[in-house]
């Protein structure tokens, strides 16, 4: 392997221009992106980014880790919260705080120019890299470090990490703590509530299409609400296909005036419906 | 024989403790009691005199050290006695009087429920009164000095229910105090300079130090007596303090008290000798005063307020001769014993007149009286010739050989205080002539109602607000009170003489104050030619004015000066103006201040703490993420001290 | 090319990862922006390691992921649980802490 | 080192306090019972521990007690006395039976207002006066000052809830009107001596700082650090040893109100009982005053005596402002309160006039004023008892329906203008004296209290007392044999310290000449050489002998 130099060589020089344009432009869409499953992916997009860097500065180890504890699982296990919480949790980035936003930015760029100047005015001119610390491999420095000095600091981890483990477990999971209700009981609160007392209508339209995505249509035409799981109506996944079913409603009719051979003396009219149809059918269709 | 001179004061104390604590069970007794006690001591008195005549003039003082009274470091009073020959005068005359009027109070209270409580306070006067006359030190004076103020205090304001009565107490006790702070300051100053404040060293020790100082001393000691006198500026009190029951009236602000204030004068003298600038004060006060107070008394409708005004133009002159110094000194004292006498002679006299007047004061209303009460109209006249000086009566005497050592006092001071004393004999012999007049000749105007009068104070206004009017039965007082009256004129009219035999009074004084004999610019004889002249004419006006013509039972508006003297020329409302009204702003806005200034200021403090938290709390909104702002602002502020202290 | 880049990228990194935690509602987003800060820093370590030529700052490094995992793992139950009892994930509505 | 006289004193008083406390609520008037005998014995031990004393003794302190208490900072439980503090134990043990006599029937109108038999009002009364009493000896006892700081404050706390809990229903309002003014009033005074206290606590610490730094173990005893000081190994700098005594004074003048810091002192007095009253401004107040004698002269003489102007300023304007606010008053309890800060004026005055006569003055006047004020606070109280108010315009004619209480409340009056003959004329005199001797203009301004005095108390006398008798007190009782009791005794004291106070003065002064010493002041010397002999004086022969030696 690539026993690193004091200073950087062009090929990491514009490794690094590269990739950390990348990095900041993830960053910014983490806290940019409007979903959460946007910001997610876009961070780990930087992290992946960083585990490159560490590469570069000759922490294999870190970088390997990087990619697999963080990427791998902890991006992972982001992505599983959000699909768990965070569907309707598209949250507008309006802001609530007075002042906050202005003040978050005032003191974000106050203090980044600060932490730069800091940088800037330290004497960090020479380099001695990791030649020698990674003479033996990094992965076996390493592990000499933390068995040996660290030790202590290692095993508190590893009690530290048990504890979380437990801790989340504890969080997450519900113990039941009252009687489960009975059917007859439930049935008996839904009537008295006297909301949806039998089971919620199918979807599809007349069974044409069986798809869960798209909305039952009531009588008149216009899509139920009801028929279609609000997960679903949430991300905006659904599809509407009251139009297409009026129109070819109307196709069938006139088929049949041709076939009778009746002169069209009265057409009914298609109803509006679809233009009163709601608003996410309409975006929903877009997509 | 020294032993003795404790029990002088013992024995009234006692009688005071008795009476005071006895309870009801003395109601009855009580009176004999203390007038026993009163004569007791005044037994002691006469037997220590004897005594004291026994020896030759220089071993005549006695000297009784009690105990140590109060001793701090270099500070050290004792409580001791000393009875000289002044000290013995004094002993006699308030023994003597004091046993008098005890007698006569029997009478004279007979019907009031608190009888008891009275002889207790008179005796408590008595016991004060001697502790200040046989103190050896200035400190135990103050407290006879302090102890007849409150005896005094306590007589005035007698009849408490009488809201008048109360105030005029408070207002002596008040005015007394002022004296008492001139005396205290003195006691101090004497501390400093001498290291002691007891006669013998002071005194013996006057020349070891400034003028200056000794000039101090002497100013606050007339300030003191000034104050127990009733001297200018300090006399305001003497008028009011008339509202007390005449007894006392007549043995404490005619006799004994009022004169402490020459005592004091006189004990000091080898301060004053060594001060002169102090004793030019004196006399001048003292001239001062015995105008002042011959013009108010003139302008009185009210007996006892005029007897008042008389007594303090006599301290006057008596404070005027002891100013004089050596030559005035024993003149001063022996105006002090007569006017002692015939002083409480005219007051029991006066108390006798109302005691048949239905306790009515205002001259105007009396008139004709003396076919009524002869008794009291006799003593009455002996008393007031002996005021006025007529020749051969005590008077006489003591008050011409003070207006000698007036003019003696040379230059054209002499002449100016010579002129003075005159002019005030002459002033006497008129307002005591009106009095004599107004009460016991004339029509008897008390047989028609009064008509209600708006400028005097002075007249009863019971009378008026009941409509029938029902005329006194003028009547003579029992025995028990003319008794006193009579022993009491027998002494005014004699004493003086006594005393003047071969200067006999001066010879005795003379080791105690120094004497020296004055030398008038004009012969003695024509001064006693003088005054006998200045005595008839101020009779003969007064005998135009109220003998010739009726005397109006209303008091005419009278002239600028007479309203200003019956309202004691104005000094009770320059008083009222300055002092009351003035204290009465300044305590309300202390009070104004310390509410709003000083607990102002603490408690701004506290809201001011109150406001601040309050805005603090402010920032607590509860939002995480203000939160986190915060925490980043301190990131950032430590951030940048690190950077500042690394020096960028 | 000088390496003292790497440090200043990480400034920025950190310095955007703050205001998102400031600005942002989504308690996940928040998370994630901490996440980006920690990063960040886990970079400048790595940089000073190298600029030491010691391996101390990796496994500083190394303990702060491994502090990430269970902070991670712990506060993501947590919003769970609050998602849970009250519908919401954003952290202004979990204002209690004010009396 | 014998029995623990001196902690057995402290120690009844807070055995009688918890007895008292622990009585079932039905004990009522057992506790009261229980209360006055641990007072009555506390009262027979501080008359032992007077006569253990000897003022002739050397050293400055007797009777001493000491225990190393916390080792790490030298803190020491140091008991001693001398005669200044014998003479105020003597006069808190005397003065606590006669307020606990007094606050005989204080809480019962409590005990009908609260029906629930938690909380005991009577037992919790009772067992706080003995609370403060225990307190205030340990505090005159303690020579270590930290020992004495914590009783110093720890005093605060039973004062807080005698003052806050139990007040004489004779508000000019309503009860629950006056009841928020009592608990304001008793807060404003816990806040008060709060203050001052942290501001000592910072003097204390840095006192301790300084002899860490100096004598190599730090401490708090005073006579470890006096000695140190004489001996010179003790040198705090002249700003360390100027602001360590501004912030012991501060404390000082808080307690024993002094001018500006006086604000507190009305409100608590007129809001509590009499009897609680008494027990601020007669035992606890005291303490003030007694501390700046024992530990702001002897620990920082020299800076005391660079503040002495400031401070003799101070205290001339309380004596005068106190006595002319006095005047201003409507209310009889508020009056008597500014009586008292005039009278604490003096004795600051004498303590600070640094002679023996202003000083011995000033430890007499602190007794004396304790009897006075005790005696005249006292029938104040059951006179505004009987009446049900404290307004002195509700008063008029009282001599005429109940002369024992009005000859009482007339001799009260004449103790606190002290009239001669009683005893706060002999104190008040010595301070004068004292301050005259060194300040002259100071001592004369000084003297206008003397008038003032008698204005107020002869003004409040002839206002409530005398005057035509008014409806609603025609129906007063006079004095009860109980309040005979609490009174009588009092004024024979008074009479007696008037007439004969040798004992006390022979008690006072070789602490105050220790004192003094200490300060290293001496008395001025008369100007004048006195010649006292024989016959130059034409009075007095007899008179002159021991007039020399009273002379030198």
């Amino acid at each position: 392997m690539i026993s690193l130099a004091a200073a950087a060589s062009t090929g990491e020089a514009v490794q690094f221009w590269l990739l950390g344009i990348v990095a900041v432009v993830g960053a910014l869409g983490t806290i940019l992106m409007k979903r959460a499953v946007h910001s997610a992916l876009s961070l780990a997009g930087t992290m992946i980014v960083l585990a490159v860097f560490y590469l570069a500065n000759g922490a294999y180890f870190l970088g390997v880790v990087q990619i697999v504890v963080y990427t791998g699982a902890i991006m992972m296990l982001f992505l599983f919260v959000v699909m768990l919480v965070g569907v309707t949790a598209a949250d507008s980035l309006k802001e609530t705080l007075k002042g906050q936003r202005w003040l978050a930015a005032g003191l974000g760029l106050g203090f980044g120019i600060l932490l730069i100047a800091g940088i800037g005015n330290a004497s960090l001119k020479e380099f001695n890299g990791l030649g020698e610390a990674n003479a033996g491999g990094n992965v076996q420095g390493l592990a000499a470090l933390i068995f040996t000095k660290y030790v202590f600091a290692f095993e508190v981890t590893g009690a530290l990490l048990i504890t979380a483990a437990v801790g989340a477990m504890v969080l997450t999971h519900r113990e039941r703590t009252e009687r489960a209700r009975t059917q007859r009981e439930q049935s008996e609160a839904r009537v008295r509530e006297g909301k949806q007392v039998p089971p919620l209508p199918a979807p599809g339209v007349y069974a044409r299409h069986n798809a869960v995505d798209i909305p039952g249509l009531l009588p008149d035409g216009t899509p139920s609400e009801l028929t279609v799981n609000p997960t679903l109506r949430a991300r905006g996944q659904i599809r509407d296909v009251s139009r297409e079913s009026l129109a070819e409603l109307k196709a069938l009719e006139r088929r049949s005036e041709d076939w009778l051979g009746r002169g069209s003396g009265e057409q009914p009219e298609a109803p509006p419906s679809g233009g009163a149809s709601p608003k996410e059918h309409k975006e929903g269709a877009k997509k | 024989m020294e032993n003795l001179i404790a029990l002088l004061v013992a024995a009234p104390l006692v009688g005071a403790a008795l009476l005071l604590c006895g309870g009801k069970r003395l109601d009855r007794t009580g009176h004999w009691l203390g007038t026993l006690f009163a004569a007791a001591s005044f037994a002691v008195g006469v037997a220590l005199f004897a005594d004291m005549l026994g020896r030759s003039a220089d071993h005549r003082a006695l000297h009784q050290h009690l105990f140590t009274w109060i001793p701090v470091g270099g500070f050290r009073a004792d409580v001791a006695f000393q009875l000289d020959q002044l000290s013995m005068t004094f002993v006699l005359l308030i023994t003597g009087v004091g046993s008098l009027i005890h007698v006569y109070s029997i009478g004279y209270m007979e019907h009031d429920e608190r009888r008891r409580r009275f002889f207790g306070y008179l005796n408590l006067f008595l016991a004060a009164m001697l502790l200040l006359v046989l103190a050896d030190n200035y400190l135990l004076l103050y407290v006879g000095w302090e102890g007849v103020g409150l005896a005094s205090y306590l007589l005035i304001g007698f009849w408490q229910h009488k809201p008048s009565a109360a105030t005029a107490a408070k207002k002596a006790f008040l005015v007394n105090r002022v004296g008492d702070m001139g005396l205290s300051i003195a006691i101090m100053l004497m501390f400093t300079t001498f290291g002691t404040f007891a006669f013998g060293p002071v005194l013996a020790s006057t020349g070891a130090t400034s003028e200056g100082k000794l000039t101090a001393i002497g100013l606050m000691l007339l300030l003191a007596a000034c104050g127990k006198s009733a001297q200018v500026p300090l006399q305001s009190w003497l008028g009011d303090a008339m509202e007390g029951p005449t007894p006392v009236s007549a043995l404490i602000h005619a006799a004994t008290m009022v004169t402490a204030g020459v005592y004091l004068i006189t004990r000091s003298g080898a301060i004053f000798n060594a001060a002169p600038d102090a004793q030019t004060a004196v006399v001048a006060v003292g001239a001062v005063t015995l105008l002042f107070g011959a013009i108010v008394g003139c302008a009185k409708d009210d007996i006892k307020k005029a007897l008042a005004g008389s007594t303090m133009s006599q301290i006057g002159y008596m404070i005027l001769a002891a100013g004089l110094g050596p030559i005035g000194y024993a003149f001063a004292i022996m105006h002090l014993v007569t006017h002692g006498f015939f002083k409480a002679g005219l007051f029991l006299g006066a108390g006798s007149v109302m005691h048949g007047m239905n306790d009515e004061v205002d001259m105007r209303r009396y008139g004709g009286l003396r076919k009524y009460m002869p008794v009291t109209f006799v003593t009455f006249g002996l008393g007031y010739l002996a005021i006025i000086g007529f020749p051969g009566l005590s008077g006489f005497f003591s008050k011409d050989k003070i207006i000698e050592a007036a003019f003696a006092k040379g230059g054209t001071e002499g002449w100016i205080l010579g002129g003075a004393a005159l002019l005030g004999a002459a002033i006497t012999a008129f307002y005591m002539t009106r009095v004599m007049l107004m009460t016991f000749f004339g029509e008897e105007r008390w047989r028609k109602a009064p008509t209600p009068s708006p400028d005097q104070p002075s007249v009863e206004p019971a009378a008026e607000t009941r409509g029938e009017y029902a005329p006194p039965h003028p009547h003579e007082s029992p025995k028990v009170m003319t008794l006193p009256m009579i022993v009491l004129a027998i002494g005014s009219v004699f004493a003086g003489g006594l005393f003047s035999l071969n200067e006999a009074f001066v010879k005795w004084l003379e080791p105690v104050t120094s004497f020296a004999h004055g030398h008038p610019p004009v012969s003695a004889t024509t001064v006693t030619a003088a005054t006998i002249a200045v005595l008839l004419l101020g009779v003969g006006v007064a005998w135009l004015m109220y003998g010739r013509r009726p005397v109006p039972s209303l008091a005419p508006r009278g002239s600028l000066l007479t309203r200003a003297a019956r309202r004691d020329l104005l000094q009770d409302d320059f008083n009222d103006i300055v002092f009351v009204r003035g204290g009465g702003h300044l305590t309300t806005t202390l009070v104004q201040l310390d509410h709003t200034l000083v607990d102002g200021a603490v408690n701004g403090t506290a809201a001011s703490m109150g406001g601040l938290s309050g805005l603090l709390r402010q920032l607590q909104s509860g939002f995480v993420r203000s939160y986190a702002v915060q925490m980043l602002g301190g990131a950032a502020v430590l951030v940048a001290a690190t950077l500042l202290m690394r020096g960028v | 090319m000088n390496p003292v880049y790497y440090l200043y990228l990480a400034a920025l990194l950190f310095t955007i990862g703050a205001a998102g935690v400031l600005i942002r509602r989504n308690a996940i987003v928040v998370f994630m922006c901490i996440e980006l800060m920690l990063n960040a820093c886990n970079l400048a370590f790595v940089t000073f390691s190298r600029l030491h030529g010691n391996l101390d700052g990796q496994i500083i490094a190394f303990f702060t992921m491994v502090v990430a995992a269970a902070e991670v793992v712990v506060g993501l139950a947590i919003i769970v649980t609050i998602f849970r009892t009250r519908h919401t994930a954003s952290v202004d509505d979990a204002s209690l802490m004010k009396l | 080192m014998s029995f623990p006289l001196l902690t057995a004193t402290a120690v009844v008083p807070a055995i009688g306090a918890i007895a008292t406390a622990a009585l079932p609520a039905a004990k009522r008037t057992a506790a009261k019972w229980l209360a006055l005998l641990f007072s009555l014995l506390t009262f027979a031990l501080a008359l032992v521990v007077a006569f253990r004393f000897d003022p002739g003794a050397k050293g400055p302190f007797q009777l001493t007690e000491s225990h190393a208490w916390i080792r790490d900072f030298g803190v020491r439980y140091e008991l001693g006395v001398d005669g200044i503090a014998v003479a105020l134990i003597a006069l808190t043990a005397l003065l606590v039976p006669f307020v606990i006599l007094a606050g005989w029937h204080d809480a019962d109108t409590l005990e009908e207002a609260t029906p629930n038999r938690r909380w005991r009002p009577t037992q919790g009364f009772f067992a706080l006066i003995l609370a403060v009493e225990a307190m205030v000896v340990i505090s005159f006892e303690a020579t270590d000052v930290f020992l004495f700081y914590i009783f110093f404050e720890a005093m605060l706390i039973p004062m807080y809830f005698l003052i806050g809990g139990f007040g004489d229903r004779a508000g000019a309002d309503g009860e629950e009107r006056s009841a928020g003014r009592r608990s304001q009033a008793a807060v404003k005074f816990l806040l008060y001596n709060l203050a001052g206290g942290l501001i000592m606590l910072a003097a204390v610490i840095g006192l301790y700082a300084v002899t860490a730094d100096q004598l190599g173990t730090g401490t708090f005893s005073l006579t470890q650090i006096v000695d140190a000081r004489a001996a010179g190994q003790l040198d705090l700098g002249t700003t360390t040893e100027r602001l360590l005594f501004l912030g012991f004074f501060f404390a000082f003048a808080v307690k024993a109100p002094l001018w500006p810091l006086h604000t507190w002192l009305p409100g608590a007095m007129s809001e509590s009982t009499a009897p609680v009253a008494v027990l601020i401004t007669a035992v606890v107040d005291k303490v003030g005053t007694f501390a700046m004698l024992r530990f702001c002269l002897q620990l920082f003489p020299q800076a005391s005596s660079w503040a002495t102007p400031v401070i003799l300023i101070l205290a001339l304007i309380s004596i005068v402002y106190g006595a002319l606010l006095a005047v201003a008053q409507r209310d009889i309890k508020r009056l008597i309160a500014y009586a008292s800060i005039s009278h604490f004026g003096f004795i600051i005055l004498g303590i600070f006039a640094m002679t023996s006569q202003g000083q011995g003055g000033a430890t007499l006047y602190m007794v004396n004023h304790g009897i006075s004020t005790a005696a005249l606070m006292l029938v104040a109280g059951f006179l505004i008892s009987r009446r049900g108010s404290r307004l002195i315009a509700d008063f008029g004619g009282v001599q005429k329906v109940a002369p024992m209480l009005a000859g009482t409340f007339l001799i009260g009056g004449l103790a606190t203008l002290s009239l001669p003959g009683l005893a706060p004329f002999v104190s008040e005199f010595l301070v004068l004296v004292g301050t005259f001797s060194r300040h002259p203009v100071i001592g004369v301004i000084a003297t206008l209290g003397i008038v003032l005095a008698a204005l107020y108390v002869l003004v409040l006398y002839q206002r409530t007392m005398t005057g035509p008798v008014k409806s609603e007190v025609s129906a007063m009782p006079d004095l009860r044999a109980r309040e005979l009791v609490v009174v009588a005794p009092l004024i024979a004291l008074l009479l007696f310290l008037g007439v004969y106070p040798k004992p006390l003065t022979d008690l006072v002064n070789p602490a105050v000449e220790h004192t003094l010493s200490v300060v290293d002041k001496k008395d001025p010397k008369p100007t004048a050489q006195v010649n006292a002999v024989p016959g130059s004086g034409r009075t007095g022969h007899a008179a002159s002998d021991q007039d020399v030696e009273a002379a030198k």
